[in-house]
């Protein structure tokens, strides 16, 4: 059964969890996103679910449990903003180079350093192109309201699941703080040992003689077959922008400018386009929800009917890089951004608009 | 309808949980609300504000740099926040610890003693209360019913009994706020 | 005739006042926050032994990450438990520096494991302040390795439950078995004696830095009102009787 | 024989009220006021200014480092 | 009339046999390494307590990576020092396995150290292997931070020298010290008594984690003839007249 | 006075830190570097030059020393390999947050994981997009030679100093490992502390009365003036491109077909240049040798004259991005490289120029 | 009174020739060959085989179990 | 002149430092050279290899699939490089222990039963500068000066009294080397 409560970010995160009968958490407090933990702590779902809840030492412990349980076929997660994100770049690396699916939540926060608690989209980067070493992606998804923190947990795992592949829920500190209603899904039941062991075959569920051992490990000593490894991973990656782009279109149709904006940012500027309109100028946005894979292919349609595109992002470009990809030259892509934990304003969206395209 | 409010004062005034009320009554009436607490160590200095936003349409930005309402209850908010009430806006204020009071001329100004009432009533747990009372007295975006509502659904089930003393804080509060200048 | 209070106030008869060492910037810290007694200490220590101008400290991330605003040395502000590390890279390429890192219990004993015992193995000769309130303070009182069994914290609403999480974890005893750490004791700052006596370790914790004899390691039991949601005077009280008993107070090795 | 008289000054724009030096005053000198400062806080202040000795325990535990402690040695008032 | 060694080698007279847990795949460990001994044991007993379906290893990084290639159990490879966080993730979703984790000195004692305190101090229900051969054997010979005192490694070519690196760091004895841990022992694996007690070690090991009695702790020390340039038998050798003294065979705690 | 030697691209690393002066090395030991330390440890330079090196617990170990190290002012440097730069993302994020000089070696191995240790160029985004997280960039040198691998450690600290921020060279398992002659710079002596307080007003060095406290932080809470702050950065890399962008031309005068390649890869691609004019096919071959500032003005301007360019790299297609933003549709640009530590032959990259743009 | 004999089989192809069984051997028995497997290694053998107890103490130190240990009873020959 | 040699055998033999001296006298000859190792654990198995290119031009990649020359010193090198010897190459190799003697005949292939004559000297440490001493009889890419030269180099100042002792190894490959087969 389906509830409407008013809640916090980062607490229907927590709820979102439990409801979907997810195994196991493993985090480590850090400002803006406590609450996640906090909550499962409040609501002790072990004695109901049967959900492991677990304050780890650090961020690294974190990352490396999940790896632990991710391998058991379980359905693992964390959550921690900026700082405690960038810790866990080894071990996001080693859980796409083994293809365990987990879910890894970032509050975000403004850096670079200890920065600011304060909302920012400065980590796009990366969560997207590459915060670990190596050849791979994360499948990224970016809420934009309390309903899309409780909603994306399921999104999350599905993907995770389905590609075998760490996914990560970027969000920032206002999504994560804020109080909207959201309705959260009845109560799943988790899944049982013997049904994970049917459905997840590479899973360690300790080696019955019906099996070969399974080994979870990202090592590949010969680099001819560690290469045949990363192109099936790149296959992967193929695939996901075949099958499961994800984006939100608001007053598109018509467009002859396109907003370009994600999360927080993406509500601000829908309120731009609001704006705009009510001045005449024809605004559209484009709202990617999956940032990796990008909608890339639609952008590049919309890339035929605009007249200028515009990045609208907290932080000093990022983002904008994909569009510019995505896009190709065609059309012109400018970028606006706040920074630091300041949050822009409808109004100066508008105006940042009007200067790089309108004006002179 | 779209009211965009910010209640700012101490720590421990229960700034954040009048904020929470309120919104939870914005959901009771079918509203979209938002609620946006200032948040981190920088409440260790002791200052605590809320943005509580509530419309018929979808909300776009939580955070907000001007308000249409502003409820301030000691000086330090009223030196940050009296500025950011857009001209015609409203201000709710408790004298209590205020050294300097409003001085726009463009906004509608009320003041409710909510600190000096609290301690009459010998419950300074209602003190946000009645200061919520005194706001909604003014500016009734929130039928009284659905504020009953928002507060019980606010409150862990535990707290119910205290609705009772609630409700008559907020009465109190729509009683004895002031008028101090209007436009 | 008694004597007027104006009569005493007069510049010949003060007797205790604020160090020079500490700006004018007001703590941040919430009221009857031991770091701000903490705090207050290192910076007359370090004037009284006029070392201003040698002495660099290290900040850890934690409620004390903004100390530097309050004592005119010269500061490095560190990573989440890294401070030992920082203090080490410091040290290693100012040896004519007094050097000394101020951490919490989150900091030091729970991310910072690793930096802390190795620091403290390979002897770095340099002072360790370790702010022990069995909580992490700044992000709003989460348990720490240190959290008292079946005391409540955000992190654990009901209470410590050993079963799940350990045991609290005795950082400053496994400290003192390596071969080092010259001095390591375990004061607190609640009481004017107490204060005294944490201000003498830390008065000796510089000197032996002067004469090179390896890492000192001073434990401070502090309180966390807000953390433990009680007033100061109850925190120190419930200090006392709870933390007191599970980290005595008093010198564990002095070499 | 000689007796001790102590004073002391509070910083009341700083102080937090924590009540610290209330608890550590031998003589039961400090009271908090029933005014807050600007920060909110009721803050602290001598109530018996002359049981105070000047023993400076007030000025130790405060975190806030409100407190200066002045002290005399004055002839006993037989 | 003498028997014939073919009339010895009969089905019938077998005593010792490659267990069936081991595969074929020939170890990639240097001649006379600890490590294929150790495998070899954890082999045995596993299959002796009949629980390969129920136990699920974790190997580290350092020359035992591919340890998971020997033994036919489930397992994970983890990160540089991470093997007690993912055996605590195993341990946590899956109570009903057997978990154990195999780690080098490097793995364990250096980058590994916060991640072994604080799994052995929450007491997690696991079985930690810890091989100290005072070295980095897979990176080519490193200085560990068991590396003894004057020993030489490629990091300390000229010997440790514990006035710059510390002395050696002794981990067994912390975390024998950590309410979590409830069997600690230190054991060895160059002769076939020493072989018989560390399996025993081992089995009692599997069984404390039956008994849910928190975290077995069992270090091995052992050579490794290619960093310390000897050939197997002199490491062995080397190993009791300099490693013994240092680090002595026997329980440190057993509840 | 120089001197002409046979080395490892490893070992000319940390001959050319002592020699130029270097003050502190930190690190832990990883293939493919570890040859780094151990020669340094070989040289004692501590009872020469004074630089002292230390062997770290760990790489974030290592990466927090350099923290303390850089906030004294001291050219103090680390290495490692992929893994061990995952691990050092925050701390790389707290330096550049704090504004501090200091060189981190990456001798790349393929990832992603614990994965292969032989050569790969798999940590391009990591390095030059966004490791860690926050708005900042590294500044980064990609040496193709062990000479270059001498070289650069100058030049990076150089750079380091000149914008106060930390400098990554680049490298890969390649380089690292093999031999090739090297000229050694003369011994240089080390700053003095005098000197160094001086130069660098902002170091820690204990506070004189004569100054106000300096304090090395990345922290700043308020949010306009942490925006103010990650202005000044984001100013600091636009110098950055003005001033320093460095890259190195092959055969690209007359150039119909531009290969586009970085360090290890760039070497190999020299002699597909050979190879493609041989068979009459005009190439040319342009060479960043700063990834960051990457030198997308130069590669811009041969957008107007080739018809092609080819980004050839060990990975599975990240420099590709670079240069595609750069020339911003001009030219069609295609992606080439080999994964997982296999290296492309110079044959294959010609094949791969044929198939993309000249046949079909 | 029985006397008790044993034999090994050494693996010669995985033998990585450390000698550690020739240390363990109470009785002597095992000698490492002077030609080299493939792998390169002086792989063991029985150099002594009447001498085997089958105590199997090479087969347990042995890092490679290449050894395989068979032992008897037999009839102590007066 | 291009020669690229690949130099593979058993670890211990002794193969990295016969690449280095050779790379070192092609410096002290002038050349371009490069020298690269097989490296990481894969030497626990006990192999171990490297790839030495002496070039009158820059090299490109220290990393190669052919070679000019592929100098064996055991079975499994055998089996592993035989077949990159590019036609026309030199194949040298040292028979001890060798059970697949090489088939090709398309290459030039020589043998210098260096490990035998290493036993006859007495001094196994000399064994790969016998099997040098045969490769540069077959392709004299450096001079005998050079390669005393280089040598000198490669060695550190304390071993510098073995010199001779190399030399005489190196004449002795020389003149024990001997042709298997030509093309
Ligand atoms: C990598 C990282 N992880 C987590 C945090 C969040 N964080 C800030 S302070 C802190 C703990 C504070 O507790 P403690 O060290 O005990 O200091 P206290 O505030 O109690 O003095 C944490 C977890 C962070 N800033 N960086
Ligand atoms: C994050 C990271 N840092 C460093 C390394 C390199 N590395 C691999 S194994 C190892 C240490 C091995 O030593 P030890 O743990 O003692 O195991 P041994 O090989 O001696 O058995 C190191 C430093 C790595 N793979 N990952
Ligand atoms: S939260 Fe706790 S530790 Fe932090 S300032 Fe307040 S009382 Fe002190
Ligand atoms: S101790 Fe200090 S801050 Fe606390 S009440 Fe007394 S004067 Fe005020
Ligand atoms: S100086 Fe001593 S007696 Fe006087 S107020 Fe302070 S504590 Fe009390
Ligand atoms: S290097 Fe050392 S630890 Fe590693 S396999 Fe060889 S002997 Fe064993
Ligand atoms: S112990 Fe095993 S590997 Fe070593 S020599 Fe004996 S049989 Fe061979
Ligand atoms: S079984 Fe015993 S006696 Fe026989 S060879 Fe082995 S060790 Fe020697
Ligand atoms: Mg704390
Ligand atoms: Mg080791």
């Amino acid at each position: 059964m389906s509830e409407l409560r008013l809640m916090k970010g980062n607490e229907a995160i927590a709820e979102a969890a439990i409801r979907y009968g997810v195994d196991g958490y493993f985090g480590y407090p850090i400002t803006p996103q406590s609450e996640v933990m906090e909550t499962l702590m409040e609501l002790r779902p072990w004695e109901t679910t049967g959900m492991v809840v677990l304050q780890a030492e650090s961020e690294i412990a974190s990352i490396n449990m999940m790896y632990g349980g991710a391998g058991c076929g379980k359905k693992v997660m964390t959550s921690s903003s900026s700082p405690g994100i960038s810790l866990m770049q080894e071990g996001l690396s080693y859980l796409a180079g083994a293809e365990l699916p987990c879910v890894v939540v970032n509050v975000v926060r403004g850096g670079p350093g200890l920065g600011t608690i304060q909302p920012a989209q400065s980590d796009y980067s990366q969560a997207v192109n590459g915060g670990g070493h190596g050849d791979y992606n994360l499948i990224v998804l970016a809420p934009s309201s309390v309903q899309e923190m409780a909603d994306f947990v399921e999104l999350a795992f599905e993907l995770a699941f389905k590609y075998r592949n760490p996914a990560l829920i970027l969000s920032d500190g206002m999504i994560g703080q804020m109080m909207e209603k959201v309705e959260l899904k009845a109560q799943k039941d988790r899944m049982s040992d013997q049904e994970l062991a049917e459905k997840y075959p590479w899973a360690t569920t300790g080696k019955p003689s019906s099996r070969e051992r399974n080994i979870i490990t990202s090592v590949e000593l010969d680099p001819y077959a560690f290469e045949r490894f990363n192109h099936k991973v790149q296959a992967k990656y193929k695939q996901m922008h075949k099958e499961d782009v994800r984006f939100e279109q608001f007053q598109c149709e018509d467009a002859e400018y396109l907003l370009v904006a994600y999360g927080s940012s993406a509500r601000i500027c829908q309120k731009s386009v609001q704006l705009l309109r009510e001045k005449g100028i024809k605004a559209g946005l484009l709202r990617p929800i999956t940032l990796f894979p990008f909608p890339g292919v639609e952008l590049d349609k919309l890339a035929g009917q605009v007249k200028g595109m515009l990045a609208v992002e907290l932080s000093a470009g990022q983002l904008v890089r994909d569009v510019r990809l995505a896009v190709n030259g065609k059309v012109p892509v400018e970028h606006f951004g706040r920074m630091g934990g300041v949050i822009h304003s409808p109004e100066e969206v508008v105006e940042a608009l009007e200067k790089n395209f309108l004006k002179g | 309808m779209n009211e965009e409010i910010i209640i700012a004062g101490f720590g421990g005034q229960g700034v954040l949980s009048m904020g929470k009320i309120l919104a939870y009554s914005g959901v009771m009436q079918g509203m979209e609300v938002s609620w946006m607490p200032s948040y981190g160590p920088e409440m260790r200095g002791g200052t605590a504000n809320v943005t509580v936003i509530l419309s018929d349409n979808r909300i776009s930005s939580p955070i907000l740099r001007k308000y249409d309402t502003a409820i301030i209850l000691n000086q330090q908010s009223m030196d940050k926040f009296e500025q950011t009430v857009k001209p015609g806006g409203l201000l709710v204020y408790d004298g209590n610890g205020i050294t300097r009071h409003p001085e726009r001329d463009d906004i509608n100004i009320y003041r409710v003693d909510a600190a000096e009432e609290a301690s009459k009533m010998q419950s300074a747990k209602t003190f946000n209360m009645i200061v919520l009372g005194g706001y909604l007295k003014i500016n009734p975006v929130v039928t009284m019913e659905n504020v009953m509502n928002g507060l019980k659904k606010s409150l862990p089930e535990r707290h119910h009994h205290l609705l009772p003393l609630n409700e008559a804080a907020i009465k109190r509060g729509t009683e004895i706020v002031k008028e101090i200048a209007t436009v | 005739m008694a004597l007027e209070v104006k009569d005493i106030i007069k510049p010949e008869n003060l007797v205790y006042a604020k160090t020079k060492l500490l700006t004018e910037r007001m703590m941040h810290y919430c009221p009857g926050c031991t770091h701000g007694v903490v705090n207050k200490l290192i910076a007359e220590v370090i004037d009284e032994l006029n070392i201003q101008e040698d002495t660099i400290g290290v900040t850890p991330v934690g409620c004390s990450v903004l100390l530097y605003n309050y004592i005119e040395i010269d500061w490095h502000e560190a990573a989440h438990g890294r401070a030992p590390a920082v203090g080490t890279g410091i040290k290693r390429l100012r040896p004519d520096k007094y050097v000394f890192t101020y951490q919490g219990d989150g900091d030091l004993a729970a991310i910072g494991t690793a930096e802390t015992i190795h620091a403290c193995n390979r002897g770095e000769n340099i002072l360790m302040v370790f702010i022990n309130n069995g909580i992490y303070g700044m992000t709003g009182g989460q348990m720490a390795p240190t959290t008292l069994e079946g005391m409540k914290a955000s992190t654990c609403p009901f209470g410590r439950d050993v079963e799940h999480d350990g045991r609290p974890l005795n950082m400053t005893s496994i400290v003192a078995t390596l071969p080092g750490t010259c001095y390591v004791t375990r004061q607190a700052a609640h009481t004017a004696p107490a204060v005294r006596k944490l201000k003498k370790s830390l008065r000796k914790a510089f000197e032996n830095q002067k004469n090179k004899k390896g890492t000192s390691f001073i434990e401070v039991v502090g309180t966390c009102s807000s953390g433990w949601k009680m007033n100061p005077v109850q925190s120190n009280k419930w200090m006392e009787a709870n933390m007191f008993p599970i980290y005595p107070l008093g010198d564990i090795k002095d070499v | 024989m000689a007796k001790v008289r102590g004073a002391i000054v509070v910083d009341t724009v700083t102080c937090k009220g924590c009540s610290l030096c209330v608890e550590s005053c031998p003589t039961d000198v400090i009271r908090l006021a029933a005014e807050v400062n600007a920060k909110g806080y009721n803050y602290a202040y001598m109530e018996n200014p002359e049981a105070c000795i000047g023993c400076a325990n007030c000025a130790m535990v405060c975190p806030d480092s409100c407190i200066t402690v002045y002290k005399v040695k004055v002839a006993e008032a037989v």
